[in-house]
């Protein structure tokens, strides 16, 4: 029986194929393989398994030295969160340290030096040898020794660290070296009172729990001014606790977070502080509000008669002229002046916005003046006098350079130009540090986790250890009411082409030691003062210094999320100051600040908007931001960056512009494309615009440069870019 | 040892909006503690993944005047006729009866977005992209969740991670009932100005249960009848009338009338 | 052998001309195959649809094309169940219908899901609670109730009709046609009623959300009529646009118009109770869950105009059109009405699918937009193009107007 | 008729011994464990270690499943038999301080959650209920896994019908499922899943 190939033979074989195959578990497994295979298949990402750990350090990324707790797999941290108790941050952490162990895995972390080429609108990298650019640096660096040809400049992103002891040491003997940091630095603003006092003060701390009103110009004072701690206290009063809290007035021109979580807020025309400021101490010198004995008996600028006395100058500033600067009404004005007096103790701060460029010198000795007519300053004030942390006798022995604001040091000066960007800092635009440059001569250099900030715009780069993978210390904050020290101990292991700022300049002033022996030595210092509480992570509770048996258990509890406390000492009597300070012509550089350049009052050429940058701590300069940040940014829209312009309406439709549309803002230094965003709140007549890039959330094909809108400030206008003009055109 | 040993729980959270500073903390710690990917260059308000969301409201007055609130809202765990798990055409979605929490397997659902038009509070979020994580960083990825693929919806399950974890402390000692301080989601644990209370409902001392009871308290969308278990609290009119529509509206008349 | 395949006694254009018709639309087959192998090669990203409209275009069209396809079982229920002879002569080009609507509905949401291989979990875990299981599950069950109506069409093919066997089969198939057709209705019922029901439940969205009448929201019930009613007026509008294509008669007037005719009745039904129902909704449902009702058109582009247009333009108007004979038998009447009608029904299925997720729920919550991408309508214009295709080819080979003999035969 | 019926039939058996026979073996791909290793000797009289030596459950309910190499390195810094397997892990993996990847016979996918203290300590379920009687035994079976899914065949069971002849064979989700109901205990989709 011959089996005949037919076409019926064929579908009848194909027929019984299929009935055969559906009574196995081909197809049946098949289609459940596949499903599973949707569900597990090799694109997908897969989580780590191995044991699970927990180790403690702090927080390097802003300067409240937050404790953090790691739990780890595998020894990597996956998810962070605050030590309970901890007196930065009980148990709590903000956007970005939270996710701050992501940070060694930004897409433009940088593990190998590189020389950078930058492109109409991205940059190429090279790789180089680490050898090669120390090389470049120590020739230059001899040649501005020897030769005299411009300085050696080092702007320090994160001033304070015991390493930036090490480098302004470094710099003094060195001769020709300028220690840098960014105008809108703490340490600046409590130069200003050294110069009305005309001897260091030395460091003055808040003590935020004994106020009752706080009057705030323009400092994010709820938005990261102070620790989690210290926040919270300031809105304990809010909601359900039924706890006391202090009363925050916000002086802004922008509706900024604090303006919006402030109990009051005052809006002023941008740039008019100091006019606001002496209009309140006109009503508390006319109403009597102070204690007139102690500042006639200190103050040695205070005739209240003679000319160019500061008497005179704040008489100028009647509540009327005050209101016709700011926009500030008379009632507000008054009524703010006798609340400072009547709600007491009261205090003012002067810090500005990280983001938003210095308040400026006379504006802050015009805050520490109404802080002294407060009686904030002195034996029962709120701002309080601590002691510097102890630090290792070699460092005062051989000369720290003084530190200097960008914008003190003359143009053209700088011939190598170094940047410390291995932590995030205050941003600052370029534009402010490229003119103090010598052109076309000068070498710079960043020491940076990441292609990002100021490190693009830089010849080398250096590559430094991520946030967590670096040991470093933390400064103590401005906020803070006493000395601190903490230690940021490595959690992550740093990459094998990376080297830490310190051996870095050790490398380049051929001097010998680690960051650790540093570090070490301060905690020596620390230990011998004898002085101060240390809070035991392990415990979550404080102990007196002198309880721990030697530095080296000090070392492990700080390395362990613990933290130093300075103790408390008690207040210094006011001491004998000038209002006004002591440089010559100093009346007539106070009144031109206070008059001076209120922008309403410059004949403007049409369609110019007022731009407002702004801030947000640790969320700035060098915008080292997790990638999981596109949450808050492009995702949320919580936090803006800088491609978003937030309008009035009313001006939205003066430059015919609408919400969710484009715009273009140009300056002499270039154009921006804008996002519109309106919002009713916002003073009319500014753009509030944030200082940010977005963050980085995927790696593209290349390195697009960041678009900063610090980038359009022409640099002439002003030593501060609080606010500048532009002119904004559809796009 | 029966399961009906085991006490039934209600989690729910109260999340205070006169404390809120809209920082973001939350919304960053759940995206670190539930795998959720860094956003696509692509990536908007609109297709992002956040299973927090935390939206800035005003009081609609103009310059100088405008009040501000933030307000954090996740899934808010209907209770009853969930919205979304009726819907889900195959049981990707349910309410978990010994917690109450509303639970989405992103393995067993098609993606076919019928639950995200179904949820009013617009808190489940779809995988436009596959989710991907700059290089070395999946090894910093939490062992506890899951990682999501392209083309589900994933929203807020209060860190059942976590629950999982205090589960099995609790198992070591030998034990069924967690201890409450072993589970607190992410959110509830960032946030610096310590917003929000998480715990029983059903259990009459837990903070939360006491705070979901205070004349501050109120619920949004409380209307729809879904009885949602993450309270709100203000103690500001005009926070507390964005409630819903017809409390919102009765402010406009009387500001007008 | 294209000779050859066409139905004897009928006259079809000349091959290259066939050809020259079928061109363009293949390319736009062509161009939506690529749009839809993006959107699942690489992800739904590609589409405008957004978690907050996370339905879009396509679940819009997928509505709106199973309405129209009303007119397979609707037809076939008449016919066969209730023995209206006189609508054998489109039952044909309503099955054809039927089925490049529902099996273009289908290939669209397997598109629309984002893990088509993981769809048949709703066969194995499914909910039933679900109006999408339900969807799901009709819909599979008719479309292959549609493939077997179709069947004896194809087999009736002059070549096909050869094979001895398959006669036999086709045989038997009509024989059951009216199985076939009780069972097409039944599931047409609830899958119709069913998509009515996808959006009646969403009880998180007022606009939405309707009361139950039974075990489902009205708007079951009122999509299982407006369905009935937009049958069919597009089984009539078809046969015409042929009719005017092929420059040829295919079906009595009289046929025409009894199509019209249907299309009024349940027209008129369907605006009588859809009137009911909004009023109930605006005075009780949407207020009680804190919602007024009048705020929904208070937005933007949508204002109550809308209402006015899907209730009087697009359905009473042309229900009364089509309920008096006079009107209904001449095509200047008849034709603008079935497509009133048609556009009334799309209007609803936009309204429910479009506007519903437009609208805000919470306070804060913006009027959103939202703009189909371009994948997107290429994915959709890829089932217009494979509709026009599969009806050219039935048309040209298949004998789908049974009455084109006897009409084009030359006195 | 009967010609035609042959035809049938021939596709018929063919398709079920594809089916049945060579399916399995196309599906799955065996591996070689890394490292020959002994439960017999490790747990048997010699050394006489208990099942808790090594697979443990830490305080915090975690398991530690397969133990880490810092574990067995605690006995064998150097080779302490004459076995060539003990002998290869120990220049292997010891001295270069390598993990050893073993391919985990029982491994769930990442969205699965089991914990071993619920079903040991507080369940009192023996360890043979999923993972069968393997403390006696020489060597260790090679790895089948699915070429599709990544699973490993127990998983699925080791029948390919999906039949069980033994309580522990199969860890699917069904198998948990039916325990869990037969035992009263979660029936929530979060209870299990992650």
């Amino acid at each position: 029986m011959p089996l005949t190939l037919t076409r019926r033979n064929v579908l009848k074989f194909v027929g019984g194929s299929i009935a055969g195959m559906m009574v196995t578990p081909l197809p049946w497994k098949l289609l459940d393989d596949v499903a599973i295979w949707t569900q597990n298949g090799p694109w997908i990402p897969k989580v780590p398994r191995g044991p699970i750990t927990t180790a403690f350090s702090t927080c390097a990324l802003c300067s409240a030295g937050c404790g953090i707790q790691a739990r780890c797999v595998n020894t990597i941290p996956y998810a962070l969160s605050g030590i309970r108790n901890h007196p930065a941050n009980n148990g709590t952490l903000c956007p970005s340290g939270v996710a701050g162990h992501h940070l060694a895995y930004h897409p433009l972390r940088l593990k190998s030096p590189v020389q950078l080429f930058r492109r109409e609108e991205t940059i190429e990298v090279q790789p180089v040898s680490s050898e090669e650019i120390l090389g470049k640096i120590s020739a230059a660096v001899a040649i501005s020794r020897n030769a005299g040809e411009g300085t050696l400049a080092l702007l320090d992103q994160r001033p304070g660290r015991s390493v930036s002891l090490f480098y302004r040491n470094q710099l003094a003997m060195h001769g020709r070296g300028v220690y840098l940091v960014s105008p809108t630095d703490p340490i600046l603003i409590t130069q200003c009172l050294d110069e009305m006092v005309g001897t260091s003060f030395g460091p003055v701390g808040y003590n935020l729990e004994r106020v009752r009103t706080v009057l705030s110009f323009s400092a994010p004072v709820l938005d990261g001014w102070g620790t989690p701690v210290q926040t919270s206290k300031m809105l304990a009063h809010r909601g359900s606790s039924g706890q006391k809290g202090a009363r925050v007035i916000q002086i802004d021109s922008r509706y900024s977070r604090s303006a919006q979580l402030a109990d009051q807020w005052i809006p002023i025309k941008p740039n008019t502080e100091a006019a606001l400021a002496f209009g309140l101490a006109h009503v508390l010198l006319r109403e009597g509000l102070y204690d007139k004995a102690l500042i006639q008996s200190r103050a040695l600028d205070f005739q209240t008669k003679g000319k160019h006395s500061y008497f005179d100058l704040v008489g100028r500033f009647t509540p009327d002229h005050t209101a016709e600067c700011t926009g500030v009404s008379r009632d507000v004005i008054v009524a703010t002046a006798r609340a400072l007096a009547a709600q007491g103790p009261s205090l003012v701060i002067g810090d500005g916005d990280s983001g938003g460029g210095p308040l400026g010198r006379e504006a802050e000795m015009a805050v520490w003046g109404i802080n002294i007519l407060l009686g904030a300053l002195g034996s029962n004030g709120a701002i309080v006098h601590h002691r510097a942390v102890p630090a290792p006798k070699e460092f005062s022995a051989n000369g720290l350079s003084p530190v200097q604001g960008v914008s003190d040091i003359p143009d053209h000066s700088i011939g190598v130009l170094l940047i410390d960007a291995s932590e995030q800092g205050d941003p600052l635009p370029w534009s402010l540090l490229e003119r103090k440059l010598i052109p076309d001569q000068s070498l710079v250099v960043a020491f940076s986790p990441t292609l990002t900030g100021l490190a693009q715009h830089t010849h080398y780069i250096i590559p430094t250890p991520a946030h967590l993978e670096a040991l470093t210390d933390v400064p103590t904050m401005l906020s803070s009411a006493t000395g601190t020290f903490s230690v940021s101990s490595p959690l992550l292991r740093r990459p094998e082409g990376t080297m830490d700022a310190r051996e870095i300049m050790g490398k380049i002033f051929e001097v010998e030691g680690t960051l650790e022996e540093l570090l070490k030595q301060r905690t020596s210092a620390i230990f011998e003062s004898r002085r101060g509480r240390v809070f035991k992570a392990s415990t979550g509770s404080s102990v007196q210094l002198t309880e721990l048996g030697s530095s080296d258990e000090l070392w492990a509890e700080l390395t362990a999320g613990g933290m130093w406390m300075d103790d408390p000492v008690r207040s210094k009597p006011l001491p004998e100051f000038h209002f006004m300070g002591r440089s010559p012509a100093a009346y007539e550089r106070m009144l031109d600040a206070g008059e001076g350049i209120s922008s309403s009052n410059e004949p403007d050429a049409p369609r110019k908007i007022t731009v407002l940058p702004y801030g947000r701590r640790a969320e700035v300069g060098g915008a080292q931001l997790s990638p999981l940040m596109t949450k808050l940014y492009q995702e949320s829209g919580l936090h803006r960056s800088s491609k978003v312009a937030v309008l009035n309406p009313a001006t939205a439709k003066e430059f015919n512009v609408a919400n969710g549309g484009r715009g273009t803002l140009v300056t002499e230094r270039g154009t921006q494309e804008v996002t519109i965003r309106v919002d009713g709140a916002v003073m009319p007549g500014v753009a509030e615009i944030a200082v940010s890039p977005e963050p980085v959330g995927q790696a593209g094909t290349e390195i697009v440069q960041e678009q900063d809108i610090l980038e359009l400030i022409v640099p002439d206008q002003a030593p501060t870019w609080r606010a500048f003009r532009a002119t904004l055109q559809k796009a | 040892m029966d399961q009906t040993t085991v006490k039934k729980s209600r989690y729910g959270m109260a999340i205070d909006l006169d404390r809120c500073t809209g920082c973001g903390a939350c919304l960053i710690a759940c995206a670190v503690e539930n795998n959720v990917s860094p956003g696509q260059p692509k990536v908007n308000e609109r297709n992002g993944t956040t299973w927090m969301r935390v939206f800035e409201v005003q009081d609609g007055r103009p310059f100088p005047d405008a009040q501000t609130a933030f307000i954090p809202m996740m899934c808010q765990q209907c209770e009853v006729e969930t919205p979304c798990v009726s819907v889900c055409p195959q049981n990707a979605v349910e309410v978990d009866p010994e917690t109450g929490i509303v639970g989405q397997i992103p393995q067993r659902c098609l993606g076919c977005r019928y639950c995200m038009t179904a949820c009013p509070y617009h808190a489940r979020y779809y995988n436009w992209w596959d989710p991907k994580w700059p290089d070395g960083m999946e090894k910093a990825l939490n062992p506890d969740v899951a990682p999501r693929m392209r083309g589900v919806v994933e929203k807020c399950n209060f860190c059942h991670g976590r629950l999982h974890e205090a589960r099995a402390r609790a198992a070591a000692q030998g034990s069924r009932q967690i201890n409450p301080s072993d589970y607190i989601p992410a959110c509830v644990e960032a946030c610096p100005v310590q917003a929000i209370a998480f715990g029983d409902l059903n259990d009459e001392s837990t903070d939360v249960a006491l705070l979901a009871r205070s004349e501050r308290a109120f619920r949004f969308l409380a209307r729809l009848g879904t009885e949602t278990k993450v309270y709100y609290l203000s103690g500001r009119d005009w926070v507390r009338r964005l409630a819903d529509r017809e409390l919102a509206r009765s402010k406009k008349e009387t500001l007008h009338g | 052998m294209d000779k050859l395949l066409i139905t004897r006694g009928v006259q079809r254009s000349p091959f290259w001309k066939f050809i020259l018709w079928i061109l363009p639309w293949a390319m736009l087959l062509a161009w939506g195959l690529y749009g839809a192998y993006l959107c699942l090669a690489e992800g739904l990203n590609q589409t405008n649809m957004d978690n907050r409209f996370a339905f879009g275009l396509w679940i819009y069209l997928d509505l709106t094309v199973i309405a129209f396809g009303a007119g397979a079982f609707f037809t076939g229920f008449l016919l066969y169940i209730l023995k209206r002879h006189e609508l054998k002569s489109v039952i044909n080009s309503a099955v054809v219908l039927g089925l490049i609507c529902y099996s273009g509905a289908i290939v669209v949401l397997m598109v629309d899901v984002g893990q088509p291989l993981r769809a048949w979990f709703t066969f194995w875990h499914p909910n039933v609670h679900s109006m999408l299981t339900e969807v799901t599950f009709c819909l599979t069950l008719y479309l292959t109730v549609l493939i077997l109506e179709y069947a004896p069409i194809v087999m009736k093919n002059r070549q096909i009709r050869k094979v001895p066997s398959y006669l036999v089969f086709e045989f038997n198939l009509h024989k059951l046609m009216v199985v076939f057709a009780g069972v097409g209705a039944f599931l047409s019922f609830f899958h119709q009623g069913s998509l009515g029901g996808l959006y009646g439940v969403l009880r998180g969205r007022p606009f939405a959300f309707r009361e139950d009448l039974g075990i489902w929201p009205s708007t079951f019930f009122l999509f299982v009529l407006s369905a009935m009613a937009a049958g069919p007026s597009f089984v009539l509008l078809t046969t015409w646009l042929v009719e005017k294509l092929s420059k040829k008669r295919l079906v009595k007037r009289e046929t025409m118009s009894y199509l019209g005719k249907l299309s009024g009745v349940m027209l008129i039904i369907y605006i009588l109770f859809k009137s009911v129902d909004t009023l109930i909704w605006i005075n009780s449902t949407s207020p009680s869950s804190g919602f007024p009702a009048f705020e929904y058109y208070d937005r933007a582009a949508f204002g109550t105009w809308v209402l006015f247009a899907e209730v009087v333009l697009f359905g009473l108007l042309p229900a009364l059109v089509l309920l008096r004979k006079k009107l209904r038998e001449r095509m200047v009447w008849l034709i603008p009405s079935a497509v009133f009608v048609l556009a009334g029904v799309a209007l609803n299925r936009f309204v429910l699918t479009i506007q519903t997720l437009a609208l805000p729920t919470l306070v804060f919550d913006e009027f959103l937009s939202y703009m189909p991408s371009w994948q997107e309508v290429a994915t959709f214009s890829m089932v217009i193009a494979y509709g026009v295709l599969l009806y050219s080819l039935s048309f040209r080979y298949l004998h789908l107007f049974p009455q084109e003999r006897e009409l084009t035969q030359p006195y | 008729m009967q010609k035609g019926a042959l035809w049938f039939l021939s596709g018929f058996g063919l398709a079920l011994l594809i089916g049945w026979y060579a399916f399995p073996q196309l599906l799955y791909r065996s591996v070689d464990q890394p490292v020959q290793f002994s439960h017999a000797v490790h747990a048997g009289e010699a050394v006489g270690m208990t099942c808790d030596g090594c697979h443990a459950v830490s305080d915090d309910g975690r398991f530690a499943g397969i133990p880490t190499l810092e574990q067995c390195a605690g006995c064998h810094v150097d080779v302490l038999g004459a076995s060539e397997a003990e002998k290869y892990f120990v220049e292997e993996y010891v001295r270069q301080e390598r993990e050893v990847p073993w391919h985990v016979y029982a491994r769930q996918p990442d969205n699965a959650h089991f914990s071993h203290a619920d079903h040991v300590k507080v369940g009192e379920i023996a360890c043979e209920r999923c993972h069968g009687p393997h403390g006696t035994s020489e060597t260790l079976r090679p790895f089948e896994e699915n070429r599709i899914t990544g699973y490993s065949r127990d998983i699925w069971g080791v029948n390919i019908s999906g039949v069980k002849s033994n309580p522990w064979e199969g860890m699917k989700m069904d198998d948990c499922v039916a325990c869990h109901k037969e035992n009263n205990r979660r029936s929530a989709c979060l209870a299990c899943h992650k």
